[in-house]
């Protein structure tokens, strides 16, 4: 695959359709490969494509988009959605960039090898299904499957919405993906329950904005939490409620524009599931406004923009829990 | 040189939690370790290193440092400092205990940081040999041997035993204050020492040095090349700087809370874009030159202020949470090259 | 921190029996921005206003909170008390101490600390009021009817009449839409032409309007008072200014086989034609879709024959650019396409019509001549059956589910024409509701039943299925009998559902102006401004706003001018200056404000950001027309950056009285 | 409990008084009335309005003035436009002396001196004019050369004409950027001024003003022959601590509020552009 | 329940200039008497609202929000409360998931006639909210006295 990759960036480069391709990197580990633009064919020797190749890059097109030249980016399915999320925001000029699909059959979270109790990790290596992972204190082998991000365990959709061309086989949709399972058992939870567990999570975060800066959806010019004007900016998680606030509103203004992408989770070093929010929304706007898939479709309207005369009342959030 | 049996390891934290307030690594769920208040039951955690530093103890997140109420055009100054309880770290790696001193040279000099001192005053660190250093450790690089931890106390152990040795009036008087503990040889913990030593030696960054930054001028590594692509994706995220055991910017933020202005301070980081904001402009206005400031000042201003010592200590914590996997060990090798 | 004044209202004993006023105003003098407090019987008198002017002078204050009785009772007042000693009018705030304090709670302690509560919200608001000005932007004085039917004549000739210019745009080569197709008008039975033809003259004959023909709106911008429209004018290929509508063209064009759209295709026009013999304007146009000279190069008889010297191959369609103050919409209606009723036989047999196409039959000018006859052999028909609501009240899915609201008067019009021209004939009517609310309606419908005998049948057709004798064998049920009907008929009329023109859709995107889910315009409020639409300026007209019959119409029509007339005989309009803003520095250029605004509003532009240092940054931002946005807000929650906010209504004022009140 | 700088101590304003349409000066004494602390010129105080903000901001009173302390302060944020709401008698916060200030008692002493300064950027060097001024047998002559967009910009004008102008050992050149009504002085930028000028080369520099009067002004005195280092300036960056800790005024290894705001340009010359 | 006398509920309702705060406004007209616990924020529209608006108000101390709005489809700006419902289910949905007492925040559609509604919801809403006692799980300490 990556040799395919950086066959057919080296060609787009030198006939002139692309000045610069966006991809990744290779790190110093073996799971810790960098988001990178390449300027030059001699540039891509250090391209990289594992599957620890977890970043979504559509969010760095924003900036690469706005310079001069055409970009050839590299998108995952995942991704994809969010260049059509981005598209839509008019925030990215499509003319100014040249997609190709790469098909993906999920990432591996270096953190679940670490969960796994895998420390000293010198080296991995892929066979066949199997991770063999060799540490200073003896190699592991993993299935996998087993270290896949939960993002990818649940994923949405194996198929890239926006490309100029594939490499390998675009996927489908899955709508059995089970991704709400998880919302639905907190959902079945009683309140006190729900609070417990969302103060364990919360109350973690170290108000890194890790999660707001990989988040393509944030990608304001000011975030309302940087702007001293907005009357909530805040630096640091000072209480439980700021730690909430933060959380609800970024989720808030997300919300119907969050293509569930699951970076969040994945860069938050606290690892609150940060997706269960996000997530949240996604099943309640599904279930009260109908199937809305952020990003499938560019140019789409989002449930929060848009109304039916029929809507269900807010009180509608009574009722469902009284009805449990 | 002190030791105990590890099975005993409840009593001796029973002892130190007697007097004083007792925090340890614990285990946190499926995701690492974090700092815990012991309490009977609390189980040690003997995790490489915990998610967030140990720094918190010293220089928490957030501390409120002064309040104010405002009465039409008067101001009253409230004093809302208290004196700090004493309280012990036990389990600190080498890594974090040295950058306490990495602290303690910015907020231990004239105009000592009262905040800061009070605590540091009152806490007492007991470290920990690591037996199990991880792929993402280079403390050797910045001098420091987690085979032999500084701090007030420092612990070796191994299956059996927990052997303590005192590096300070602290820890002296802390260890004799404690009475199941039995003496021991002083080179009792060699063998421990040794082993670790071995795996030091096979460290995936074992060979990394930072020496080739000293042989270069300031203005060098600052005007190199190399900052644009290493910047490039960088997000603008505090994740490291948070995670770091040295980072210590801090803001001052005034917080009026309906019945008079709370004045706190908070880690900042200078990888934000508000970092230098002020009313007349900001100085670093594009990533590059934010990303540049953190990694000059790790590399570069620290040790010019500071005698060559560098203001990283390895422990690694960026490696594993930066959500673009850019890091200080990347950075180093790149500038180098 | 401003320098605030306090004035506290006693209303008589309205507010001073259960409020301690004065301690109310003592209080509140104690806060720190306040520089003046005080409290009098009666606020709103002129003494009181006095009080507060001479405040204002004497304590240079910098902003006024007047607790006294609702805002929307005497808001207004004040602002023009504050303005006349030379404050800002947006610089004073009211808090509502008497509808919302005083005359709800009896405990006079409680009341009145509440009463404090709301002046401290008050002037923690009025802290961070901006002074505002009300913009002004001048009016054009002319006014676009878009559609030329009777909705849009009727509007135009009263907008005209009142002595302001008005164009109309009619997509077909002549005005008069619908109504010229239809042979007579319940109740009365009037000549639809005789009543129409002479308002097509006047728009003609009248100077003040401009008729483009054969023209349709291309694009809209600008807001109300000043709007800018591109018009197209096809190409017809017919010199309009020269032709003299002799029909000589028409005549001698070799090709004769179009379908006439006059007629509903149940007969031929030529390729060059001119639609009905009173068409305004009275003008040949080339079909160049079918004219020979345009498909084959080969013909350009007319050109020869033409004494005007009028045809013109190589016209090419014109833009006209032109300015309006006020935008009417009377796009009208098209019936259904019944084809996919396929139960009712129409695509199967040319003698299941529809009642526009009875119509025509109908019509003097019709394919018939007016004479009743079967499409498919010329026959006079014995039987008719008409079908009601087809495709209207549907909630199947599959047509419309509202009421169409003229096919019953329509339907018995018919019936009763045919049972009174031919006595012979039986004529079934098969309905589900029969629907009559107007004045003289539902005693025409009973001239048809009782005095014409026309067979009423509540229920439905079930099948009409063509039979080999050429007749119609029509299955029914009766609801009231409960059976089933079998009816041999020799035609059946479909009462098709009309449905909004389809070039409403691509128009109301253009006038940003918002549409229900079936198409028809909103209007601004459904009981109090039914002829205008929630975007300023644009005004709704006959049946693009719903269903409605010939008077409806015209009397909408009438109303739509009158509001227009009342627009453009302003020089200026004067702007809510309580809008929204954005902050560009913030925006992301998103769009997600412009889904959200009701009144199309929001625009966006490039700019440039670049900077020396950093390089160049060129970003989407949006911009507020102030004339146009209402001051809603949706937008200022819908932006996830807090670039938008609305003046007046600001995002820290709204914070600020929160935390005044929850102090 | 050890004293803690960065607790404030409350400060009274005694008087305000409007030099420009955009600069106000304020007095300010302790709530006993006496100053607050002591300072050296170039020094500079965090004042704050609580729940507004902080800043730094330099001391515009010579420290030879023994009652009070004072500083000219230009609206430009939300803290400065909240200052410059004020009343008299309203109080607020300060902390300092903090920085380095100019080195009067070292470097300076007898020296001739220069000082240019543009617009807002004599306030920090009035607290220095003053102290030579007032202290007249330590140094050499004085020259100021100052400059402002108009004649309403000058700040302390009437202190200018009245005092430095009739002071013997002070000579005085003004200029404003264009030409205006009621004013018969120079009219020009300061760069081309000061080259002008043509100011004596023994002259020890203190120049203070917008960031692109000083960059032309300093290649200028460069053109004239002067040496960077005879050069001092003082700088202005974003602070929240003043005592060099929390982290964000360093140009390279110094911190402006800790190791300046008083730099020499050679010594700027060695440190990263980032100011 | 032990409804405790001696708690005052604090609570913010957001009103609509143009149905709501003029229902308020008519509930006063007639005297139809509401606890003085009820603090109204008269705003332009219901969609005027912002989640942030809400969470101030527990943040400062609030015991409950209320929104007021004209009835689906009677909107003054047409479509404004349309959009404010669906912000509103949303934001109520999340704080319940939050485990946050899903009784503390409201909607209801409040007509310029519609006095005596006005006074019963609100009644209701402060008995409701009395019940329930403090907010706790959404409060900031810091802003407690």
């Amino acid at each position: 695959m990556q040799e395919v990759m950086v066959k057919r960036a080296s060609e787009l480069m030198a006939d002139g359709t692309v000045v610069r391709v966006l991809g990744w990197k290779n790190g110093e580990f073996a799971y810790d490969p960098t988001p990178a633009v390449f300027e030059s064919a001699e540039a891509l020797n250090t391209f990289v494509y594992n599957d620890f190749c977890s970043s979504n890059l559509s969010k760095y097109l924003i900036a690469l988009s706005k310079k001069d030249g055409k970009t050839l980016v590299f998108l995952k399915p995942c991704d994809s959605y969010s260049f059509n999320q981005l598209l839509t925001e008019h925030r990215i000029d499509r003319e100014k960039v040249y997609i190709i699909g790469i098909e993906c059959s999920g990432k591996v979270d270096e953190a679940k090898l670490r969960e796994a109790g895998c420390e000293g990790i010198l080296g991995i290596k892929s066979e066949g299904d199997n991770f063999v992972v060799e540490t200073l204190y003896g190699d592991k082998t993993f299935a996998k499957a087993d270290c896949l991000s939960e993002r990818c365990t649940t994923c949405k959709s194996r198929k890239v919405v926006a490309y100029d061309e594939m490499i390998g086989e675009n996927g489908e949709v899955n709508s059995e993906c089970g991704r709400f399972d998880q919302v639905a058992e907190l959902e079945a939870m009683t309140p006190d329950e729900r609070y417990e567990f969302w103060r364990g999570e919360l109350s973690r975060c170290i108000r890194c904005n890790a999660c707001r800066n990989i988040c393509p959806a944030c990608s304001c010019e000011k975030c309302v939490f940087d702007n001293p004007n907005s009357g909530i900016a805040q630096k640091a998680a000072a209480d439980s409620f700021e730690e909430n606030m933060f959380h609800i509103i970024r989720a808030f203004h997300v919300a119907g524009r969050c293509t569930d992408c699951g970076e969040c989770s994945r860069v938050c070093p606290q690892h609150i599931p940060l997706h269960l929010l996000n997530r949240k929304f996604i099943k309640d706007m599904n279930e009260c406004y109908g199937e809305y898939q952020a990003g499938e479709e560019a140019g789409s309207r989002a449930p929060l923009v848009s109304f039916t005369q029929e809507d269900c009342e807010p009180s509608i959030v009574y009722e469902r829990e009284a009805s449990k | 040189m002190k030791k105990i049996s590890i099975d005993k390891m409840n009593e001796l934290f029973a002892a130190i939690a007697a007097s004083k307030a007792l925090y340890m690594p614990v285990c946190d769920g499926k995701k690492g370790a974090k700092y815990a208040k012991w309490s009977e039951g609390t189980e040690y955690s003997q995790a490489a290193n915990t998610s967030r530093s140990a720094k918190d103890f010293f220089f928490p997140q957030v501390e409120d440092m002064a309040s104010f109420n405002v009465n039409g055009k008067e101001i009253e100054v409230i004093d809302t400092r208290e004196e700090c309880e004493d309280f012990v770290v036990f389990g600190v790696r080498a890594c974090d205990a040295k950058s306490f001193d990495i602290l303690d040279s910015v907020y231990l000099v004239d105009p000592v940081d009262s905040y800061y001192a009070n605590r540091r005053e009152h806490g007492i660190i007991m470290t920990m040999a690591c037996n199990k250093p991880t792929d993402t450790c280079f403390c050797s690089t910045f001098g420091i041997d987690a085979a032999n931890p500084m701090g007030d106390v420092s612990c070796w152990t191994n299956d059996n035993e927990l052997f303590l040795s005192a590096n300070t009036e602290k820890g002296q008087a802390l260890l004799d204050s404690i009475s199941i503990l039995e003496d021991a040889d002083d080179n009792a913990a060699d063998d421990i020492k040794a082993s670790i030593k071995t795996i030091l030696d096979k460290l995936p960054l074992a060979g990394l040095s930072a020496d080739g930054m000293k042989e270069k001028t300031l203005m060098e590594v600052f005007n190199s090349d190399k900052w644009a692509e290493l910047s490039e994706s960088c997000l603008g995220c505090g994740t490291c700087t948070f995670v770091c055991p040295t980072c210590q910017c801090y803001d001052i933020r005034d917080y009026d809370t309906g019945h008079g202005v709370m004045r706190y301070r908070c880690w900042d980081s200078c990888m934000y874009s508000d970092f230098t904001l002020c009313a007349h402009g900001n100085t670093r206005t594009t990533q590059l030159q934010r990303f540049r400031q953190r990694f000059m000042h790790k590399l570069v201003y620290y040790p010019e202020n500071n005698g060559g010592v560098f203001g990283c200590v390895g422990c690694g914590r960026c490696l594993r949470s930066c959500p673009i996997s850019m890091n200080i060990v990347k950075v180093m090798k790149t500038l180098e090259g | 921190m401003r320098r605030i004044g306090v004035f506290v209202c006693h209303c008589g004993t309205n507010i001073a029996s259960t409020v301690d006023v004065k301690a109310v105003a003592e209080t509140l003098g104690k806060e720190p921005a306040v520089v003046f407090s005080t409290d009098y019987p009666y606020m709103c008198s002129e003494a009181g206003q006095n009080i507060i002017k001479e405040a204002i002078k004497e304590y240079k204050l910098e902003g006024v909170v007047v607790c006294s009785c609702s805002p929307r009772m005497h808001e207004a007042t004040f602002r023009k008390t504050v303005q006349a000693a030379g404050l800002n009018p947006y610089l004073l705030e009211v808090a509502n101490i008497r509808e919302q304090c005083s005359w709800i709670h009896k405990d006079k302690a409680e009341a009145t600390a509440k009463a404090i509560v709301l002046g401290r919200a008050a002037i923690a608001k009025v802290q961070l009021n901006a002074p505002l000005i009300a913009g002004e932007s001048p009016v054009v004085k002319r006014a676009l009817v878009i559609g030329g039917g009777i909705a849009g004549i009727q509007t135009a000739l009263d907008i005209a009449d009142a002595g302001y210019e008005v164009d109309i745009v009619e997509k077909q080569p002549t005005i008069g839409g619908k109504m010229t197709q239809i042979d007579k008008t319940f109740p009365t039975l009037d000549c639809s032409s005789c009543i129409l033809t002479p308002k097509m003259v006047d728009c003609a004959q009248n100077e003040k309007i401009t008729i483009y023909s054969y023209s349709e709106v291309e694009a809209v911008t600008g807001f109300v008072g000043n709007f800018s429209v591109k018009i197209r004018r096809k190409a017809r290929y017919v010199d309009e200014t020269k032709c003299t509508g002799c029909g000589v063209c028409t005549e001698k064009c070799p090709v004769k086989n179009v379908p006439n759209e006059y007629n509903l295709g149940m007969n031929n026009r030529h390729a060059a034609y001119i639609p009905f013999a009173q068409a305004i304007p009275n003008v040949a146009v080339i079909d160049a879709a079918h004219c020979n000279k345009f498909k084959t190069g080969k013909c350009g008889l007319c050109e020869k024959l033409c004494s005007a010297g009028a045809i013109n191959y190589n016209q090419q369609d014109t833009i006209v650019e032109e300015k309006y103050g006020a935008i009417v919409v009377a796009t009208g209606y098209n019936p259904i396409s019944v084809d996919k009723y396929d139960e009712f036989a129409y695509s199967q047999s040319k003698d299941v019509v529809t009642s526009l196409e009875f119509e025509r039959i109908l019509k003097a000018d019709g394919p018939t001549e007016g004479h009743l006859q079967r499409m498919s052999d010329g026959k006079q028909p014995k039987t008719i059956v008409f079908v009601q609501c087809v495709g209207s009240r549907d909630t199947s899915g599959c047509g419309k589910e509202y009421c169409s609201k003229i096919c019953c008067m329509y339907t018995a019009k018919h019936a009763m024409y045919c049972r009174e021209k031919y006595p012979d004939t039986d004529v079934y009517v098969f309905y589900i509701d029969v629907r009559t609310p107007g004045k003289n309606y539902d005693e025409f419908y009973r001239r048809a039943v009782e005095q014409y005998g026309v067979h009423y049948i509540k229920g439905m057709v079930g099948k009409v299925s063509p039979k080999a004798d050429g007749t119609l064998h029509v299955q029914a049920s009766d609801l009231i009998s409960n059976e089933q009907l079998h009816i041999s008929a020799d035609m059946v009329v479909l009462a098709a559902a009309i449905e909004p023109d389809k070039s409403a859709r691509p128009l109301a995107t253009m006038l940003t102006a918002s549409m229900d889910t079936n198409d028809f315009f909103t209007e601004a409020h459904a009981k109090l401004r039914p002829v205008e639409s929630p975007t300023a300026g644009v005004f709704l007209s006959g049946v693009c706003q719903g269903p409605k019959d010939i008077p409806e119409t015209v009397a909408q029509a009438g109303a739509a001018a009158s509001k227009v007339i009342g627009l453009l005989a302003k020089d200026k309009l004067s702007c809510n200056p309580c809008v929204a803003h954005s902050n560009e520095t913030m925006c992301n250029g998103c769009s997600t404000c412009a889904n959200v605004c009701p009144y199309g509003a929001i625009t966006y532009e490039d700019k440039d950001f670049s900077r020396r240092k950093d390089g160049s940054m060129i970003r989407r931002v949006a911009t507020v027309n102030e004339a146009v946005c209402q001051g809603c807000g949706a937008c200022t929650v819908a932006c996830p950056s807090g670039a938008m906010d609305l003046k007046g209504f600001s995002t820290g004022q709204i914070m600020a009285e929160v935390d005044a009140i929850c102090k | 409990m050890r004293e803690e700088t960065l607790i404030p101590k409350v400060g009274v304003v005694t008087d305000i008084r409007q030099d420009t349409p955009d600069v106000k000066t304020f007095r300010v004494v302790g709530l006993d009335g006496k100053k607050v602390f002591e300072h050296i010129p170039g020094q500079c105080a965090m004042l704050s309005v609580p729940g507004v903000g902080e800043g730094m901001f330099s001391i515009t009173s010579s420290p030879t003035n023994t009652e009070f302390m004072e500083f000219s302060i230009k609206k430009c944020g939300c803290l400065t436009s909240w200052l410059h709401m004020m009343e008299v008698g309203q109080q607020i916060t300060i902390r300092g002396p903090y920085g380095n200030g100019f080195p009067v008692e070292s470097s300076l002493k007898g020296k001739d001196l220069l000082f240019i300064a543009g617009g807002i950027g004599l306030a920090p060097l009035r607290s220095v004019i003053n102290y030579v001024r007032d202290k007249k047998d330590n140094y050499g002559s004085v020259h100021i050369i100052y400059g402002s967009r108009s004649m309403d910009d000058l700040v302390d004008y009437k202190e200018i004409i009245d005092e430095w102008c009739n002071d013997p050992s002070v000579k005085v050149d003004l200029t404003i950027d264009r030409p205006q009504e009621g004013w018969d002085g120079h009219v020009g930028f300061i760069p081309s001024f000061v080259e002008e000028l043509s100011p004596d080369l023994s002259r020890t520099v203190l120049i203070c003003g917008p960031p692109i009067m000083i960059k032309f002004t300093l290649d200028g005195l460069k053109k004239l022959g002067f040496q960077e280092s005879q050069v001092y300036t003082t700088m202005e960056l974003r602070m929240k601590c003043a005592i060099g800790k929390c982290g964000r005024c360093n140009i390279g290894n110094k911190y402006v509020c800790k190791d300046g705001p008083v730099f020499r340009f050679d010594q700027l010359a060695e440190l990263p552009d980032e100011y | 329940m032990q409804v405790n006398n001696e708690f005052k509920p604090k609570i913010v309702a957001f009103c609509c200039n143009w149905c709501s705060y003029a229902g308020a406004d008519l509930a006063g007209t007639n005297r139809a008497n509401y606890p003085a616990d009820v603090k109204i924020i008269r705003v332009p529209c219901s969609c005027r609202v912002n989640p942030m608006f809400i969470l101030r108000a527990f943040q400062r101390g609030a015991d409950g929000v209320i929104l007021c709005g004209c009835h689906p489809g009677d909107c003054h700006y047409t479509t404004g409360n349309y959009y404010a419902r669906r912000r509103m289910t949303m934001l109520f949905s999340m704080l319940n998931y939050l485990g946050i007492e899903k009784e503390r925040t409201r909607v209801e559609w409040v007509s310029a006639a519609e006095g005596a509604k006005f006074a019963a919801t609100m009644n209701e809403f402060v008995e409701t909210i009395t019940k329930l006692g403090e907010n706790k799980r959404l409060e900031d300490l810091r802003c407690k006295k």
